[in-house]
């Protein structure tokens, strides 16, 4: 390149006309550019090209291999499993044990670690699934961009099969089957202090009870008692009880104040303070976001 | 009942390896779904109640079923039940 | 070699938590279809979980809920609750994001016609919308 | 009783959270927006009344979440750094909502606009409890909360491009929550400990005794590489481009401005608290930082000037921005980390204005990004074409303007160090150069007078998108866009021109860590 032409170029760059790289070019072909002479590269189309496939591949086993690997070298150093005097085996796990009845009235020590002791953790994660199911929302609610023409004529089959189909056994299966599952569910709920489960497993179960009937008597059914707008109320209902109570008794226990909620007697079911009512919460949040996923899922709306 | 554990481990590893190998997704979705039980058992066997309630309902209950609805929409489920 | 081997056999479920990380990962990185990624990316969280909770395990102790609830607890009698309540923490955390990639996938499938996350993306460049 | 000033932390948190819930019932988007505004304008001012009084105090404290203290229960940890920062992050975030609010008004649908208001309040909750966490636990859950946050705020245009970038953003992402999660799990393994001052015991314990140090150092590895992910250090940026590229402008605005930063102020948090520095120093961690950032340095800049996506090349430019952060961190000095925050700060006004600006400029160009169809764009819409020019200029590092302050103390802090010294003067040059290298002809053809689009409709080589409407070129300056650009503006040269007093607020907020 001759120096009167780079001169040009310059000029050019300087009056912003002609760009020194090929990117103000409409179509973008990436020429040579005249900082660093090289050959023209291929435009990638979007096909990445064979030995790049192979290199990621490649790269990636050895990558995780790699980690095995290390991984494995350091469990070979790490404390032995099912051992006592293992590092974890502290005052926060003693005093768990040891006073946990005392301190949060629940039998079930897992329930008071997660709803009493540090229980914003569990706040963060009730707001975890309620975005999921507002995310899901944004992502799948009908409009006119999400649902073609062909998926709404597939929908729509669907519902004609079922409502034709004879599906006797099935249908009264539910309808005999539904109301136990919920009630096995609300047991677990309530129940979440004295025994194993609590608002996240049982409320799963009562999801799981409400999709099973969604699907043996069609989503109309359970939308004549269960709605989108029902959905919104419930959970902000107890979303805002859970962040009414959690934050008063973190208020109070931050400025040092004296807990006013009664423990109740240890072992029975109105027992353990705070834990059943935020329980209770976090089981009909968990409940309704999971009939919202399989609703969104299935149908697009609710 | 280390054994037990073992056999169980040696389950889950094959699970693992399994599913996404699998050429059906129906298929490579149900072996996700025994691989969330088999880890219910395991926990169980650790001394977890709570988290083998919550992993079975979830693992083998609500992710298989959501797993299952999108392949619904993306019609992998085709041929497994008659069409009117 | 013995010495190690042995170590990995009485630590086995973190060796094998280990193992189904590093699957999980693999399956991650690796696999085109979008549901395989998702079922990989299970398989990886259900590993750091099974690690998680195998160190709060201890041989002979009871899981944490309490048998009376008139003799105080002794901690030498339950295994540590710590690591389950975080599993349980994770496990809900871990299955919205199963949810929110999985409503993803629909809506891509809708758009595109294909689980193939490379074949998407060469529609996207090509600038199909 | 405490003094009530120390319950601003957890009363932002929670208001935040339940404007979050409450918009959910809220069908009108003015509203959801208005409720928005109003809850990042009272954490911006509480938190900055937090800020002044703690620096004139020069204390620090810890709040219980709960009747039980350290080792036992949740806390949160506020200082005077992270008060302002988070009265600093207020601030950005409302100038971007602002900034962008034609543009998310056209990209979403009006029926999910709530939805979108409702994602931004907790994305802005969960970057408070980030930054005033103390416990690490409580970190992974409000990392998860983020993620997703910021994967919706990206997917809510809901277009081919931005769904493919939400899942490889999302696929990344948990790659890092998982990484994170596992160093979580083996340090609870080795420690027993989830708060950040009892971790601090626990870990100066067994670097004394020498246990568990492989472990150690594993997992130290894992947890920076998980951070590192998440905030698209160099060889993990992979997502970056797409995602803070097609997401409507204000969401980009927010991740490439404050996102990031949310992650880094984690990391530099667990650095200080959890290990200490000289503790970090013994795993080499810092080293491999240093590296990986040069690297960015150049790398980023280099990709940012092959894009003719303007959005895109402006994405690029946030990896060598990192970069620069990451440089400051790795040189594991008090001057270094001060350099760091300071660029932190620098670069969640720069970015945001440039791309509140180049969204602005897209939009009179009749939204199309193509660096060809941006010619002229500026004499368009002036004030954007003054806002792209001054944040450009502030990435090139002219004086006056936050960016080259950065520079300054990045290349201050390194004089103290061996080996790392002329590479670091080395890369800070090039970085600059390679800035000029994209950012001025930019700057230059959007001040270029021309109107492509125009010339292509008048000549009949493209028809209007709309044939009953004829394309409008002559937009009105949105006043709220107006009052988002100046006041950026006017934080990058207050911090180009009052760098000494920020640096000096810095430097005691480190020591309060």
């Amino acid at each position: 390149m001759s120096a009167k032409e780079l001169w040009t170029r310059f000029a050019a760059w300087v009056n912003g006309e002609a760009a020194p790289a090929a990117r103000f070019e409409k179509e973008y072909q990436p020429k040579h550019s005249p900082l660093f002479r090289r050959k023209p590269r291929e435009v990638s189309t979007g096909q990445p090209k064979t030995y790049e496939v192979w290199f990621y591949r490649v790269s990636a086993v050895l990558a995780s291999v790699a980690l095995i690997g290390i991984l494995l070298a350091t469990v070979t150093r790490l404390p032995l499993h099912g051992t006592p005097g293992t590092p974890d085996q502290n005052e926060v796990a003693e005093r768990y044990v040891e006073q946990g009845l005392e301190e949060t009235g629940a039998v079930n020590l897992v329930s008071g670690m997660i709803l009493d002791y540090r229980a914003f953790d569990t706040f963060g994660e009730s707001c975890v699934l309620f975005l999921t199911a507002m995310s899901v929302f944004v992502l799948l609610w009908n409009d006119k961009h999400s649902l073609p023409p062909k998926l709404e004529a597939e929908r729509k089959e669907d519902d004609i099969i079922l409502a034709e189909e004879e599906m006797h056994l099935l249908r009264h299966a539910a309808h005999f089957l539904t109301p136990f599952i919920l009630l096995f569910g609300i047991y677990v709920v309530v129940n979440g202090h004295l025994s194993p489960g609590g608002g996240f497993s049982g409320g799963i179960i009562i999801g799981s009870g409400l999709i099973f009937y969604a699907t043996a008597c069609g989503q109309k059914t359970v939308s004549r008692f269960f709605d989108r707008k029902a959905f919104y109320i419930l959970n902000f209902i107890c979303l805002a009880i859970y962040a009414g109570a959690k934050s008063y008794s973190f208020f109070l226990g931050a400025n040092h104040m004296e807990n006013p909620i009664p423990k109740g007697i240890p072992g029975a079911i109105l027992s353990g303070g705070l834990i059943l009512p935020l329980n209770i919460c976090v089981g009909l949040v968990v409940a309704c976001t999971m009939y919202a996923f399989y609703a969104l899922f299935n149908k697009g709306d609710f | 009942m280390i054994y037990l554990e073992y056999l169980l481990l040696i389950f889950l590893i094959v699970c693992a390896i399994l599913a996404p190998l699998c050429r059906r997704l129906l298929n490579a979705v149900l072996v996700f779904a025994a691989f969330s039980t088999v880890t219910a058992i395991l926990w169980l066997l650790m001394q977890a109640p709570d988290l083998a309630i919550t992993e079975a309902a979830v693992g083998a209950g609500i992710d298989t079923v959501l797993f299952l609805l999108t392949l619904k929409t993306a019609h992998f489920l085709d041929g497994t039940r008659d069409k009117k | 070699m013995k010495e190690i081997a042995s170590l990995l056999a009485q630590n086995h479920i973190l060796a094998a938590s280990v193992i189904l990380f590093g699957i999980g990962f693999v399956n991650l990185l690796l696999q085109k279809n979008l549901i395989r990624k998702i079922i990989g990316l299970n398989i990886m969280d259900t590993a750091i979980f099974l690690l998680l909770t195998s160190f709060g395990y201890i041989e002979g102790r009871y899981a944490p809920i309490l048998v009376s609830t008139t003799d105080p607890a002794q901690v030498e009698q339950y295994v540590n609750p710590i690591p389950t309540g975080l599993v349980l923490t994770g496990i809900v955390v871990s299955v919205s994001c199963t949810a929110f990639m999985l409503a993803l996938t629909q809506r891509l499938y809708l758009r595109y016609h294909t689980l193939d996350i490379d074949a998407i993306l060469m529609m996207v460049r090509k600038g199909g919308n | 009783m405490l003094p009530f000033y120390q319950n601003i932390p957890f009363f932002c948190i929670l208001l935040s959270m339940v404007g979050g819930v409450i918009t959910s019932l809220i069908c009108s988007p003015r509203w959801a927006l208005r409720l928005h505004l109003g809850i990042l304008a009272i954490c911006c001012a509480a938190n900055a009344h937090l800020a002044c009084i703690l620096f004139r105090s020069g204390e620090s404290f810890t709040y219980m979440l709960g009747h039980y203290p350290a080792p036992w229960g949740n806390e949160l940890r506020a200082g005077p750094l992270e008060a302002m920062l988070c009265a600093l992050f207020a601030l950005v975030m409302f100038l971007c909502v602002l900034g962008g609010l034609e543009d998310i008004q056209h990209d979403i649908l009006p029926k999910k606009l709530p939805l979108y208001y409702l994602m931004l309040n907790l994305l802005w909750s969960s970057m408070l409890v980030m930054v005033y966490t103390n416990d690490l636990f409580t970190a992974y859950v409000f990392i998860e909360i983020n993620t997703i946050a910021s994967c919706a705020i990206v997917m809510a245009k809901d277009t081919g491009h931005t769904n493919m970038a939400t899942i490889r953003y999302i696929i990344m992402s948990q790659l890092g929550s998982g990484l994170f999660l596992l160093a979580l799990a083996l340090l609870y393994g080795i420690t027993g400990q989830l708060l950040f001052p009892s971790l601090r015991q626990a870990i100066g314990l067994l670097d004394t005794t020498g246990n568990y140090a492989l472990p150690l150092t594993v997992l130290t590895g894992l947890m920076v590489l998980g951070l590192a992910i998440k905030s698209a250090l160099y060889p993990f940026h992979a997502w970056l481009p797409g995602a803070h590229g097609n997401a409507t402008t204000a969401s980009s605005a927010i991740l490439s401005g404050l996102v990031l930063k949310g992650y880094i102020i984690l990391l530099i948090k667990i650095l200080y608290q959890v290990y200490t520095l000289p503790v970090a120093e013994k795993s080499h961690i810092f080293d491999v930082l240093f590296v990986l950032a040069v690297i960015a340095m150049v790398m980023g800049s280099w990709y940012a000037m092959k894009e003719n996506h303007l959005k895109r090349m402006i994405a690029y430019s946030s990896v060598a921005q990192v970069g620069y952060i990451f440089l400051g961190i790795g040189m594991g000095t008090a001057a270094g980390m001060t350099a760091a925050i300071f660029q932190v700060m620098a670069h969640a006004f720069t970015k945001p204005l440039l791309f509140v600006s180049a969204g602005e400029l897209i939009r009179v160009s009749g939204h199309h990004k193509q660096l060809y169809y941006l010619r002229g764009a500026a004499h368009r819409a002036p004030l954007a074409g003054v806002g792209f020019t001054v944040g450009g200029l502030s990435m090139i590092g002219l004086p006056l303007l936050g960016g080259f302050v950065t520079k300054l103390f990045l290349a201050q802090a390194s004089l103290e160090l061996g080996w790392q010294n002329l590479l670091a003067f080395g890369v800070l040059a090039i970085s600059s150069v390679l800035n000029a290298l994209y950012y001025l002809p930019v700057i230059l053809l959007i001040w270029t007078h021309g109107n492509p689009l125009k010339e292509e409709l008048d000549s009949g080589l493209r028809q209007a998108p709309c044939r009953s409407k004829p394309m409008d070129f002559d937009l009105p300056l949105p006043p709220s866009f107006a009052v988002a650009a100046v006041c950026l503006m006017a934080g990058v040269v207050f911090l180009g021109v009052f760098f000494n007093p920020t640096a000096d607020l810095i430097h005691q907020g480190l020591a309060l860590l």
